[in-house]
Parts: structure tokens; C-alpha cells; sequence
């Protein structure tokens, strides 16, 4: 069980090795990467930054669950932070367990953990020359205020 | 007694600055820290009930303040 | 899209990089390995074999109805066959996809799929010596003979 | 007619061989290249309604064969 934020590339193939178990049957392995478009809009890059002791905290916490929820000590995250080119990858989780359904719950689970609750931000730059701050929480509450009252 | 607030992302953007330092009264809630924030030029940019942490854990907007809290205002996250 | 059934050792990182594309915001990589014990038995290696012509053609098949289904190119499959030693690979399934909702479900519906339709056999190899064919059906049939008639 | 019937892993252990030619009527099913199969020494390990495939694709056992055919015999699977 391990958690980490940091400023360099990410390596799938190391966190793959760090849950190599021989009580292992199955390796669920997530990759996050900067793609060229979101929303519509060319993308050229992105840029994370993050309240780091508590993003630290809220990801060894979240991992902590996913091992406890899902049975498995086998469980590593990495969340890189700072300017990312296309392609490049922001996180990587990879998880180990006997059995492959509880490797794919417990790896779902700590994605969607993480992106609900760890203080980690993330600015695009767009081919037209702006940035701005990614906020998902904006189509649905604009979805909202169209709602008839 | 004076708790930091910590601004992050378009928070910080919004307000020109990522800390800052606040001298509340006694028994100040984090709802007045907010209000005390929202004063400060591009303060208008906070929602009217932002995501907080207090001294690294989430919190309530109705908890007291303590002397020395940290105080941090989350937009919304986007790891991943 | 990509499917094969080889018989050296597999590289999940290969398969990682075969699947990258700027378009894609996720990846999940599935590879299944050789356990030391099974229903209670320590188990010391495995020996698959398989239907070939008819192995590969399912193969491809299942590779095809993922990328149908859960929109993406980006899906490559490879099963190993012959002896396998214990925390070896068997199966690594690498799907990409722009959104991680897809890129999981596509990549469960390969290895269940694959577990489901695809004719290849596994015989364990036991610590005391005994080799026996691996039968996922014969739990469920032994639990119906048990059932009052 | 001629057919080939291939059998794997448990059923070829159990039957000693991994390929028999079967020599059938005209008409014949799979239900009848079956039967014939559990005639041979170790024939009685098939189960009542194995799964078939001809010709690499799965079949049902009422299908009826023609010369040439590869049918082949399969164990449960056990991949992954």
C-alpha cells in the first residue's frame, strides 16, 4: 500500500511490479493521460497543482479504504503534479488482488475517490492561447440553472 | 485570534493572492472567515457555500475557528 | 484493435504503448497471472492449451464486439499458452478510451468474455505432484446434484 | 461421410487421443458423432450435452454434419 504525489514522470510498469504478488491473480492497472481535447476545445497542455499535505493525506486515506473495502494490501497511486504535455500521464493506480472482480472495484474505486475528494487542480491550455481552471462541477450546475423554476 | 486562509487554483487567481492572514473575534465561525474573505477586491469570485478544510480535514462551514487553524478554500477538485 | 494468442512470455508495457493515443484521457491494463494457490490447493505452475484456429478467431471476435461497443480502436488482447511458472502472465488486455467509464467496461467484457467463450484449457500443477484440468463449470454443477430433487 | 472430431484438454486425456475420423451416414447430427465418440474405450468421461463447435464456430447438437467437417468437442474453458 503506497500513495504519492509527485513532480515527475509516472512509470505504469514500476507500480505494475510494486503489486507483483504470487497470491495475486489479477492486476488492474489505470493510466490517466492528457488528451488533446475536452469539451470541444484543442488542448495543448495541463497544468496540476495541489494543497499538498492534505491532497498526501486524502490519498493515503482513499487507498486505505480501497485496500480495507476491496481485500488487498496490494494497492499503489501516483498523482503527478506540475505542466504535463498530450499523452502524458497525471495518475496511475495500479491494484492486485485474487480475483479479478475485486481488482476492478477496488481500482474504480479509487479513481472516482480521488477525483471527488483530493484537492488536486488542473489548468488547460488551449491551442487559442487561454487557460483556464478545469471545473466539473460546471455543467451540472449550469444544467441546474436552467431548469424552470 | 488570526487563522490563515489558503486559496487554491481560480480562488487564488480571483483574489491575486494563495494566503492570507485573518484577525477574527473569538467564537468566529468559518462562515464569518468566509464573509471576511469575500470583502477582499475579487472576493465576490467565492460561492456562497465553498468547500473547506480546516488544518488539512473537510469541514463544515458552521464550525468555530481556533487560533492557528489553517483554514483552506477548495474549488472544485479536478485530479485525475 | 489487436488480439493474439502467443506463446512467450507477455510484455504489459508493450501493450500500455500499443494502445496510446493523444484522443485518450484513460487506460486500463487487466493482466491476469499464475496464482500460488487455488480453492485451497497450493499450486505450483499451469499449462494452457488451446484450440488455436478457433481460439484466435473468438478472440477476435470479443476484441471487436469491446471496440463496437464501448467506442475505441484502442483494445489489444494476448493470451499465452504453454507452462506458465507462478506470477507469470497469462492474459494482459490493454483498452484505451477519452472516457476511464469505457475503458473499464470495455476492458472487463474482453477478460469475461475471453473466461466465457474462448476454448482454452488450463491444467495446475499441484505441490503434491498431481496435475488436473481446471473446470470453472464444476462448482456449480456440483451445487445443483446437491440440490433436493 | 467423413468427419474429424477433435477433442482437448479432459476429454482427449480421457479418450487417450486428440483427433478421431468418424465415418457417419448421410443425415448424421453432432448428437450422432457424439454417440459414436462414446462407443470408443474412455468415451463414457463426455457429458450428456457437451459444447460443439464445427468448423470454429459454435453449434448446437441437432445440427447435422457434412463430409469434411471439423467438429470439435470442448471441454469447459478455462482461460484467462
Amino acid at each position: 500500500m503506497r500513495s504519492a504525489i509527485v513532480t515527475h514522470p509516472l512509470d505504469p510498469a514500476a507500480l505494475t511490479a510494486e503489486v507483483a504478488n504470487v497470491a495475486n491473480g489479477a492486476t488492474v492497472v489505470f493510466v490517466g493521460t492528457v488528451r488533446d481535447m475536452n469539451d470541444g476545445r484543442a488542448v495543448t497542455g495541463m497544468e496540476y497543482t495541489a494543497y499538498l499535505p492534505m491532497a498526501e493525506r486524502e490519498l493515503r486515506r482513499i487507498v486505505e479504504e480501497a485496500a480495507a473495502r476491496f481485500g488487498t494490501n496490494d494497492v499503489v497511486v501516483e498523482h503527478r503534479i506540475g505542466e504535463l504535455g498530450l499523452g502524458e500521464a497525471s495518475v496511475v493506480i495500479a491494484v492486485a488482488h485474487p480475483h479479478r472482480a475485486n481488482a476492478y472495484d477496488a481500482s474504480r474505486y479509487v479513481i472516482e475517490a480521488l477525483k471527488a475528494r483530493v484537492p488536486i487542480w488542473k489548468r488547460e491550455w488551449y491551442a487559442d492561447g487561454e487557460r483556464a481552471w478545469v471545473d466539473p462541477t460546471r455543467a451540472a450546475r449550469e444544467a441546474l440553472a436552467e431548469e424552470p423554476s | 485570534m488570526t487563522v490563515t486562509a489558503l486559496l487554491f487554483a481560480s480562488y487564488a487567481d480571483a483574489l491575486g493572492r494563495s494566503s492570507v492572514s485573518l484577525t477574527l473575534p473569538p467564537g468566529a465561525t468559518v462562515s464569518d472567515a468566509l464573509d471576511r474573505l469575500r470583502e477582499l477586491p475579487g472576493g465576490s469570485a467565492l460561492p456562497p457555500s465553498p468547500l473547506v478544510a480546516i488544518n488539512l480535514a473537510f469541514a463544515r462551514t458552521n464550525v468555530e475557528l481556533s487560533p492557528g487553524d489553517e483554514l483552506a478554500v477548495i474549488p472544485p477538485v479536478a485530479g485525475g
